[in-house]
């Protein structure tokens, strides 16, 4: 078990562009979308972090941009840190995670067709839930849905 | 006393007196007809009611008890609700075989009906090689359920019934050298013989171990040649929805099902005919007063009771064994069921020439 | 007539189990390739009931959106409800009385138990065993009465509020509670004697399904689909909830990591789940059976997080808050998502009767896995 | 050895699927044993706090203890409660709001309790009723104030 001002310490090793924010009762970590996977990889592999078990992974909507949050723990640890990334609402795009955590590649078609959010490199990047001619992003704040069973 | 031999011996007489020996012929072959599917109507009601509560008593619940008294008469609605059922024929496929399909289950099952002999001389037709034409007629069955495979156009069907071959054709080995036991010792190939050589004591006592292993190896591979649970892989419900009747509805599933149903009656019935002693009564060895108390009870009570005694024991296995695999289902024939009978062969050969039984 | 049956270029079967199968156990649909009867590729196909229950939810009060958990994980939605309770306490720091930190802990191990059972009743009528599952029922019953009594509702109690439990316990909970874990100890053995002793199930079970420590870890698998691989992942002991870490428990771990193992696992966790009940049954602390709180419920800006172990597995209730009256986003981690993602891996190479053995150790509940 | 492993297996083996038969043959001889009910003929009688329906709740005088206060309406996370006001003339002359009619649509309520919850008065309370199958849908939205039902005195 790591302490949090150690484990923020070795993030700001690993890469310094890395911001953290405060409070909340998880480590979070800002990290930009193209170091992203550079950073995750280094952390699931370093002997000492060992983030091997991904326990969560989403997108919130925020309007002004999207941000993908991974919820990483370390079975051997017992330490937990959650890396966020922002992405351009327009074009967002990422690079996969779905060979460093194979629980990456259903969870990310996920949000691929909740949010639109890319995924390069994937090797599946299908509809998962939804229909194959489903348009737009549903779980996007602007979605707007034209049968709108669930407002009330 | 009245027995059946007794009615069909006037039956006989009566006929042959009024009519040409030609027409008393063609008479009692549609007599015989009609009984033969009386008899297969009587036994889907009476051998699925009982299934229905066996199972209900195993699972700690009631069973049928709303249609009629003690829900007797369940299975007449069902039936009734089947024969008022549409039959559909689904598209693509191939429409002759799907239609003749049941049909030939169902001719294959009343086929092997015919050597079985119910009560003391009452016997369709007394063939000198009953039981080669047993075994050898029991397996055209797996021919229907091919067909219906095939020709339903359904990769379910297509599997189910690909795997019934497999199994029918695997299990009549052990299922046809365990009968060959008992032929061994009756030294007899006619049906009415080998009941008449149980005449101071079932074979099942008097054989020996080579007979018990034969009659559980029997019970085992008929099990499996009806596609029964533990081995009904051709319809595994949880695997293939209903395997090779997935697209049969109406009457002619009720076919498929009332097949299954005479299978089991006639496969227990021979098992009762070679290992039981068929309508023979308990005898035991020059016991004459005990024998001639036994002989008071009718021998066709005697047959009716032993091979209900069969399906109750087969059903027994189906409310409590979970499901083979298939390549289990292969291994449990060729690696353990055939060589144990194949040995068993050798020592009751062994034992029949020595003469060591009762 | 019958070009159809041979579909793609290998000459491979593609079967769709599915979405209405006897053995998906809801609306799964598999697309499987066959080679023969063995299995090449699964491809799962979901949503077909998808209800969009994170979106519902950020329209949903915090009062409100509690209830919509239930229809998640039907099976576990005593849990499920806790867990989100446990996240809104969390945001609005409410201290939850004692009293109905143990009514909740009892009530989640009567529903633990009673989804094990019903479970074990499935998993054998999987690999075609009918009388288990009918055995089963009677144990729920059981267990739906005392929830019924209590909570008001047999599957969908919806007990859990924000600050405690809607309404005090029954006075005839415990004396129920009570009979009913004797009554069951003593059934415990016969499922052993029905289903886990037989050389038929044990054979379909066994070598059947099997995922690596590693790889159980990498696919995010929880609950007893990892426990059963070796990995040490119950919530209750890695970051204890509630009055989890007052009770004493073993954490369950098996190293087979076939469906054998996951049948073992659950198997004792129902023994644990006794065990916990008796030592809190009869010590439940005088008190108020809910905090108080106010009548409308805002939880300040900031992210929420709350794990709990269910009875499939690792339940995450992820809550974005913006300080209104409604959650702004809601992600719900469920263990049945996870632990089909491993389905393709643990089935490959094996045979479509272990498909089905396979898919009923997972214990997978189809509302869990679409939301 | 090959053959004394060969033939322990396959005792082993029968042994277990025996003692399964046993457990089931001893289900099929002791009838004691079955639980069940025979539904329509044994109506279940239901717990206290089975929520099965919203009901109101009158006196004898057909009173009832709704204000209208609309609590449960906000309370209710599908929209299945709707409350139509009107205005009622005290004696002063005054105009008095009330309820007009409590709608209640059962096919959307989920029986989650939280009307029952959030009504200040008591009026509404679960019922034990459990069976609501209809042939028309229609029927299920009620209106739960009796016809000329009106609000008891003492409830503000």
């Amino acid at each position: 078990m790591m302490e949090r001002e150690a484990l923020q310490a070795q993030i700001t090793a690993i890469n310094a562009n890395v911001t953290f924010e405060e409070g909340g009762e998880m480590l979070n970590a800002f990290v930009d979308p193209k170091e992203c996977r550079d950073l995750l990889q280094t952390l699931h592999n370093m002997d000492d972090l060992a983030f091997d078990y991904m326990f969560c992974l989403t997108c919130v909507d925020w309007k002004t941009h999207l941000t993908m949050v991974y919820h990483l723990e370390s079975t051997k640890h017992r330490h937990v840190v959650v890396i966020k990334s922002k992405l351009d609402r327009e074009n967002p795009e990422i690079d996969t995670m779905s060979d460093i955590w194979r629980t990456a590649e259903l969870l990310e078609r996920e949000v691929y067709e909740l949010f639109g959010v890319r995924f390069i490199n994937h090797p599946d990047l299908r509809k998962l839930l939804l229909s194959d001619e489903w348009e737009g992003w549903p779980l996007r704040k602007d979605y707007e849905d034209p049968i709108n069973m669930i407002k009330l | 006393m009245i027995s059946f031999e007794y009615i069909a011996d006037n039956i006989d007489k009566w006929l042959n007196n009024t009519f040409s020996p030609w027409l008393a012929l063609t008479i009692e072959f549609v007599i015989v007809g009609v009984l033969c599917i009386g008899l297969f109507a009587v036994l889907g009601l009476v051998l699925i009611m009982m299934e229905r509560k066996v199972s209900a008593y195993m699972q700690v619940r009631l069973g049928p008890n709303r249609v009629g008294p003690k829900g007797m008469f369940q299975t007449v609605a069902d039936t009734l609700k089947l024969l008022v059922k549409e039959g559909l024929t689904p598209a693509g496929s191939d429409k002759f075989l799907f239609n003749l399909a049941p049909f030939v289950v169902m001719i294959a099952a009343m086929l092997v009906l015919a050597p079985i002999a119910f009560a003391k001389n009452f016997q369709i037709w007394d063939i000198n090689i009953g039981v080669l034409y047993v075994s050898a007629v029991s397996s055209i069955g797996v021919i229907g359920i091919l067909m219906a495979g095939w020709a339903s156009n359904n990769k379910y069907s297509l599997l189910g019934a690909m795997r019934s071959g497999a199994q029918i054709v695997s299990y009549e080995l052990s299922a046809g050298l365990s009968i060959l036991v008992v032929v061994i010792f009756t030294g007899d190939l006619s049906i009415s013989q080998i009941i008449e050589s149980q005449q101071t004591g079932w074979w099942i006592f008097r054989g020996h171990i080579p007979m018990l292993i034969a009659f559980i190896i029997f019970i085992i591979a008929v099990t499996a040649e009806t596609n029964r649970a533990p081995f009904d892989l051709a319809e595994a419900e949880s695997e293939l929805t209903a395997g090779f009747h997935t697209e049969y509805s109406g009457m002619k599933f009720a076919l498929f099902f009332l097949a299954e149903y005479v299978n089991i009656f006639i496969v227990c019935a021979i098992g009762a005919t070679l290992f039981l002693g068929g309508w023979m009564p308990l005898h035991i060895g020059n016991w004459e007063a005990f024998n001639s108390i036994m002989d008071w009870i009718p021998s066709s009570l005697w047959f009716v009771g032993k091979t209900f005694f069969l399906i109750f024991v087969i059903m027994w296995f189906r409310w409590t064994f979970p499901r083979l695999r298939i390549d289990q289902l292969l291994n449990l024939e060729w690696k353990y069921l055939l060589p144990i009978s194949m040995f068993n062969l050798l020592l009751a050969t062994l034992i029949a020439i020595q003469g060591w039984y009762f | 007539m019958l070009e159809e049956i041979a579909v793609n270029d290998t000459g491979d079967l593609i079967i769709n189990v599915g979405p209405q199968h006897p053995s998906t156990h809801g609306v799964l649909h598999l697309i499987i390739t066959l080679n023969g009867e063995t299995i090449k590729n699964i491809d799962p196909n979901l949503g077909y009931i998808h209800r969009s229950i994170e979106k519902m939810c950020e329209s949903l009060s915090y009062r409100q959106f509690i209830y919509v958990t239930s229809r998640m994980d039907y099976l576990s939605s005593h849990i499920n409800n806790h867990a989100c309770a446990l996240t809104v306490e969390k945001g609005l720091q409410i201290e939850v009385p004692e009293r109905a930190q143990y009514i909740r802990v009892i009530m989640d191990e009567l529903t633990r138990l009673a989804s094990h059972q019903l479970w074990w009743g499935a998993a054998a009528m999987d690999v075609g065993a009918l009388t288990p599952f009918f055995h089963a029922f009677r144990e729920r019953e059981m267990i739906n009465e005392i929830m019924e009594e209590t909570c008001g509702a047999r599957l969908t109690m919806n007990y859990n509020v924000p600050g405690g439990v809607m309404a005090d316990i029954h006075p005839d909970f415990q004396r129920k509670t009570k009979a009913f874990l004797a009554f069951f100890k003593d059934k415990l053995p016969e499922y052993d004697e029905l289903v886990t002793g037989n050389i038929i199930f044990q054979n379909r079970m066994k070598d059947i399904g099997i995922i690596s420590k590693e790889d159980a870890i990498s696919y995010g698998c929880s609950g007893p689909t990892a426990r059963a691989s070796g990995v040490s992942c119950d919530i209750r002991k890695t970051h204890p909830y509630s009055i989890y870490d007052k009770v004493q428990f073993d954490e369950v771990l098996e190293t087979t990591g076939d469906s054998f193992g996951r049948y073992l696992v659950r198997m004792q966790e129902m023994r644990q789940s006794i065990h916990i009940i008796e030592q809190l049954i009869d010590n439940i602390p005088e008190g108020d059976f809910q905090a108080k709180t106010k009548a409308v419920l805002k939880l300040p800006k900031g992210e929420f997080y709350t794990r709990v172990e269910t009875a499939r597995g690792e339940l995450g209730v992820y809550i974005v808050s913006e300080g209104g009256l409604t959650p702004y986003r809601i992600k719900f981690r469920s263990p049945g998502f996870s632990n089909l993602s491993a389905l393709n891996h643990m089935a490959k190479g094996q045979k479509i009767g272990d498909m089905v053995a396979i898919m009923a150790t997972l214990d997978l509940v189809i509302p869990d896995i679409d939301r | 050895m090959f053959i004394t492993q060969y033939i322990k297996e396959v005792f082993t083996g029968v042994k277990s699927l025996l003692i399964g038969m046993r457990r089931t043959g001893y289900y099929f001889t002791h009838h004691k044993e079955i639980i069940t009910q025979q539904y329509p003929n044994e109506i279940p009688v239901m717990a206290e706090r089975f929520k099965g329906e919203v009901i109101m709740l009158h006196d004898q005088n057909n009173e009832h203890a709704c204000t209208g206060c609309t609590a449960c309406e906000l309370a209710c996370p599908n929209a299945t409660i709707k409350i139509v006001t009107k205005f009622d003339i005290t004696p002063e002359g005054k105009k008095k709001k009330a309820i007009d009619k409590f709608v209640y649509h059962l096919e959307l309520c989920t029986l989650c309790n939280l009307c029952i919850e959030a009504c200040p008065t008591g009026a509404i309370k679960m019922g034990q009723n459990f069976e609501h199958s209809v042939f028309n849908r229609a029927e299920l939205t009620k209106v739960l104030n009796k016809p000329g039902s009106k609000v008891r005195d003492d409830v503000e």
